[in-house]
């Protein structure tokens, strides 16, 4: 990983060898990053039963987003760089560290529960450890604290970069156009990472912005707006190694927008067929970003049927921990509620 | 007269204000197909169709400025925050302007618009699908604050709204969206803004109390009835401007006082109301001013069990009763 | 002025008429433009001296401002569009029937100042009989009002347009970025018209924003932008005419750019001289719009000696008077403070 | 000793705390070459370069969402919004985003971000820069809002303000800002938060007041010294959260109180102050708990006569303490 990471990607096709070597991920990695999707949508797939169920009474879900979140991942370096995720980062903050133990603690609001000690609904990740910042529900606040950041970044000279993801519909915020403004003016380390999956809720693209792609706003902020397959992870991958060297050389912020599909309905509060068709929906299952990593692998050989049933094995083993695990877990003590408000003050 | 619920009111009251006002048009997100997330707009975009139910793009400042320009064009704009907690984007505009340009053009402009948001919690919405925010905005002159909280409130006092020729912030409280059930009749009649209603008459003590936590105080004078306790139920349903009349009567008869709000203590409506009675019951009052209200954290957490601790229910207003009562 | 209002522009220059008649307007129009940017200036140079001689407390100035202004004022069509200005609409407003009188008795907080009642600083613009919404102080929140009311319009099939200004310093708000959106999406009767004077308070362009013009965002709106020159009153009203009539006939909203200087300090509390020199303010002196305006009128037969130094006299002779007026007019009652906060409530 | 203003006060703790403290910067409109508005950061854009005194765009969301994420990284930026009133656009970041971080992260992530706001009226800034906006905070738990009214409370809290982890909202009356002289140590001593003062010993009477108003009072006790009314002076110096203890010990003693604040009066912080009162003090009250306030109107007019009107001052305190001690 370090590898793509430390040094920019070749910019000449090696025609013969398959896009993941050409972009500098050696086979173990890419393979990596497909257990990565396959493990996020398996967990998301049971917290959509667990909900079924009434085992737990929220979901909101990262199904069809996997791809260009486990690029983001890879892309980004560890524990070093920030993240300031939104909330159907499932994959994405998965592969940066976060546990399924800890989704599934969200799930049901339980004890322990890392990120929020059970406050925060499911999906407001965070983890300090893992330079991954905490998430509000009001959509879009993330992005100028983002630029925030990257600016205290910059103030320090460090070397890290800052990354915010947010969907599409988000972008008509005035958060939104304040963040990328600050992030322009000052040519901060920051990479705005658009998930554009066509809808905000029940709002088609047509009614959330006049224009037809998010990177079409990068130019009103002197940045490259760059749009990629977001359902094809190499691609993704390309794109966000790209966006990230870029901010790491100092020369400013980029507007990633991913073009991609929500292949869920918005929440588990959500009936999305009052307002899109099946066919639509169906139409896009066959751009299902797991589909084509999985074809990929197995066209490339990094994936035969046997090593596929062995990751499906594992992948369940961790879900059904993870599940164990926070079922049985107690609820916090109620006047727990009372706690974290202010911090200690300081000694005088 | 009819049985409906407190969601039912709403929709029932929305569509035919439409049918009877054409400068009604109702905007947001998700209001159109949708219906909205709570579906209070079910159906309407199949009457009105989209010029009149106009999907919002996802931006809450503007959906209350947009209001606000329509509403000085003359029309009667309503719109809708999906959640109560995100209107604070729109604060600058609902503060500053919607509230203000009345005073600030000597009565030339005005802004009849109103503003529907769902809040409240008790739902297992963490801490941003939860909050009641009706202090910050009770302490906005120019600004109607209501919290009708009965299908007969809701319908009678959404009809007024429609009438009034400034900004309503109309509040709805999510959890009795289909819980609180209630007869209404079935003509037009109206309930003004500014006058509270006597929801239980009582002798003892006096409770504040609107939303949800009117139906838990209800429920808590119920059961005190049983010990003799008799509880006075006062619900302000207008909270900007305040009937204090109907408060102070009250409180005067009983000698003592509770309010009950789910907002957290500190600055909630509650201390308006306590403040009220301290200079103006002063001589009246029997015991102190007692407040039951969410502790002050920064909003109500996601587990049940901090939830259930954060929410006042009836069980705590009776005991903060029976504490007054042995005053 | 109803002529270039009904019609678009001619769009094959009459290369032997002056500009004026090519872009519609007969010679009493474009003299009359000339008048309400001396009046203007005369007035706006009175609130200097005033504020000088400690007479008035405050005074926030449109000089430099008065080219783009008129041209706005005639663009439009007066008491049936509607403007929501900014606070150096002064003769802006004045052009569209605010009277100096009026302008006055705000500089002095008087009784039957017909704005605000006298509760406004001055210069926060208001007529409902013109049509002149009413602004606040914090910047850019009429941006989306005036595309809320562009959306009345639509609703309502009324030919009206709406326009509004703001410097270029509040398009990093938030509110310009929403307002905008709305319109490009629902292709709205409105037109936004930036006042560039290169300066916010003491920033210069390239800290508030990350492009070099404001009409380079136009674009991330799906909406034409437009530069214009805007010390030039006939370049001014030749865009503004164009973005109007897109606007009447259904188009869409335009943003217009006018580039300008502004040439006093940013209000009677500041001190220019902290953040820009002497020379850059000399060196747009000679591009003082009303220089260029009386030059055009001169050169084309429009205006001599005898007719200009008419209009200065009127023009002192109308300052002179609004300022008596305003200043022996008397403060309002204490105890207004208190009305006017809520309507008569409904009978019912 | 130094004898010094108000602005020198934040001024030369601004610097010396900047000195002290590689973390700190600066960022607001105009705080640059223009040393900002007010000249509250005058020369130290010279002294600090624009590495740590940064013009920011024109933009207070993003002010204090930049500060915010500042903070998460472990800086401690100092933001200052041009006057109270443009705090607005802010309050989405500031209420739902700084002040719930430590909260919602159970501690793990914290903002120890500064945010100072010159507040209040009286200087012929009219509706939009003369408001008074603590009580809107104060009701925010997890958020400091402190207005300390002399230069000696200034620099104690100042230096207090930089090393708390969680944000504070710092207001700074404008008016006091060279109109309030005073003595101050050249000691690097510090006030803690939640500590109120005395500002003056009596026993007739408890005024609690803060900002110009805390000077209109002193001025106020003075005169009724004459006729033998002792006013005893309470400062609570922070808002949020209220020192409950020394408002209490105080009226307890004295029997009454007045409360005193330019916001309007419905919800602003005297209602909090007084429904303490009515619940805690209540044995102990010899009369109804008064308040001197700004009116309920939309925000404070330009006009000479209606913006005296608004205000409060020595004499309207004056009157009020006469009417309590006589009751
Ligand atoms: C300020 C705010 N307004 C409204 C909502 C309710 N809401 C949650 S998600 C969402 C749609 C977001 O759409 P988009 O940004 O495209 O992201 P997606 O959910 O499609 O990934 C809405 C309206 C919210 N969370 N915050
Ligand atoms: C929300 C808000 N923040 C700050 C201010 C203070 N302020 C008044 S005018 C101004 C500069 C505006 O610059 P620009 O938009 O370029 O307009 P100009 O004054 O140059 O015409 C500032 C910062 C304000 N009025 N409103
Ligand atoms: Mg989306
Ligand atoms: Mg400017």
């Amino acid at each position: 990983m370090t590898l793509a990471l430390a040094t920019d990607i070749p910019t000449t096709p090696q025609l013969l060898a398959p896009l993941h070597k050409q972009l500098g991920l050696h086979d173990d990695l890419a393979l990596e990053m497909f257990w990565h999707m396959l493990l996020a949508r398996r967990l998301d797939e049971r917290m959509w039963i667990l909900h079924r169920q009434h085992e737990v009474a929220f979901h909101i879900s990262g199904i069809g987003h996997e791809a260009t979140q486990v690029a983001a991942a890879y892309a980004l370096k560890r524990g070093h760089d920030f993240i300031f995720p939104y909330y159907r980062d499932l994959c994405l903050t998965l592969a940066l560290g976060l546990t399924p133990r800890a989704m599934m603690l969200a799930m049901y609001g339980k004890a322990g529960e890392p990120m929020s000690g059970a406050r925060q609904m499911p999906a407001h990740y965070s983890a300090r450890a893992l330079n991954i910042v905490s998430i509000s529900s009001p959509v879009a606040t993330q992005i100028p604290q983002a630029s925030g950041m990257a600016l205290a970044i910059k103030y320090q000279n460090a070397d890290q970069v800052v990354m915010t993801c947010f969907g599409e519909g988000s972008t008509a915020e005035g958060d939104f156009h304040e963040g990328l403004n600050w992030a322009g003016i000052f040519k901060l380390p920051v990479i705005f990472l658009c998930q554009n999956n066509q809808y905000a809720i029940s709002s088609p693209v047509e009614r959330e912005m006049p224009v037809k792609n998010v990177a079409d706003r990068a130019s009103a902020y002197g940045m490259p707006g760059v749009i990629f397959d977001g359902n094809d992870f190499l691609e993704a991958y390309r794109a966000l190694t790209q966006a990230v060297a870029r901010a790491r050389r100092g020369e400013g912020p980029t507007l990633l927008e991913a073009k991609m599909y929500r292949l869920s309905p918005h929440s588990s509060d959500d009936d999305d067929r009052t307002y899109r068709s099946r066919q639509e929906v169906e139409y896009w299952k066959q751009r299902d970003p797991l589909l084509l990593a999985r074809k990929y692998c197995m066209e490339n050989g990094l994936l035969d049927d046997a090593r596929l049933e062995e990751f499906e094995q594992r992948a369940r083993q961790i879900v059904d921990d993870a599940n164990e695990f926070a079922r049985n877990a107690p609820y916090p003590p109620p006047e727990e509620a009372l706690n974290g408000v202010w911090g200690a003050l300081p000694k005088i | 007269m009819s049985e409906l619920t407190n969601i039912d009111a709403i929709t029932r009251t929305l569509q035919a204000e439409m049918r009877r006002d054409p400068r009604i048009f109702i905007t947001g997100e998700d209001v159109g197909k949708r219906g909205g997330v709570f579906r209070v707009t079910k159906g309407m975009y199949e009457e009105f169709g989209e010029r009149r139910i106009i999907d919002s793009p996802l931006a809450e400042l503007s959906i209350v400025a947009t209001g606000i320009g329509a509403a000085l064009y003359g029309l009667r704009p309503i719109v809708e925050i999906q959640f109560a907690d995100f209107i604070a984007p729109a604060f600058n505009q609902l503060v500053q302007e919607a509230a203000r340009f009345r005073y600030r053009t000597n009565g030339e402009w005005t802004v009849p618009l109103l503003i529907r948001a769902p809040y409240g919690g008790g739902i297992g919405g963490g801490l941003y699908h939860s909050q009641s925010i009706e202090a910050t905005y009770a302490h906005v002159p120019g600004l109607y604050v209501v919290a009708p909280s009965t299908p007969y409130d809701i319908m009678g006092m959404l009809r007024y709204a429609l009438r009034v020729d400034d900004p309503v912030l109309f509040l709805e409280h999510k959890k009795t969206y289909r819980l609180i059930k209630g007869e209404a009749p079935d003509t037009d009649y109206m309930i003004p803004f500014g006058k509270a209603d006597i929801k239980r008459v009582g002798s003892d003590i006096t409770v504040i109390a609107y939303g949800l936590m009117l139906h838990e105080t209800l429920q808590a004078a119920q059961e005190l009835m049983r010990q003799d306790i008799s509880v006075e139920v006062v619900d302000p349903r207008t909270l900007n401007p305040l009937d204090r009349d109907t408060i102070l009567t009250s409180v005067k008869k009983t000698g003592k006082a509770l309010i009950v709000h789910e907002d957290n203590l500190t600055l909630g409506l509650g201390a308006e109301i306590a403040a009220l009675l301290a200079s103006e019951a002063f001589e009246y009052l029997d015991a102190p001013v007692m407040r039951v209200a969410g502790p002050d954290v920064p909003a109500m957490p996601y587990a049940r069990t901090m939830q259930d601790f954060f929410m006042p229910n009836a069980q705590k207003i009776a005991d903060a009763l029976r504490k007054l009562y042995a005053y």
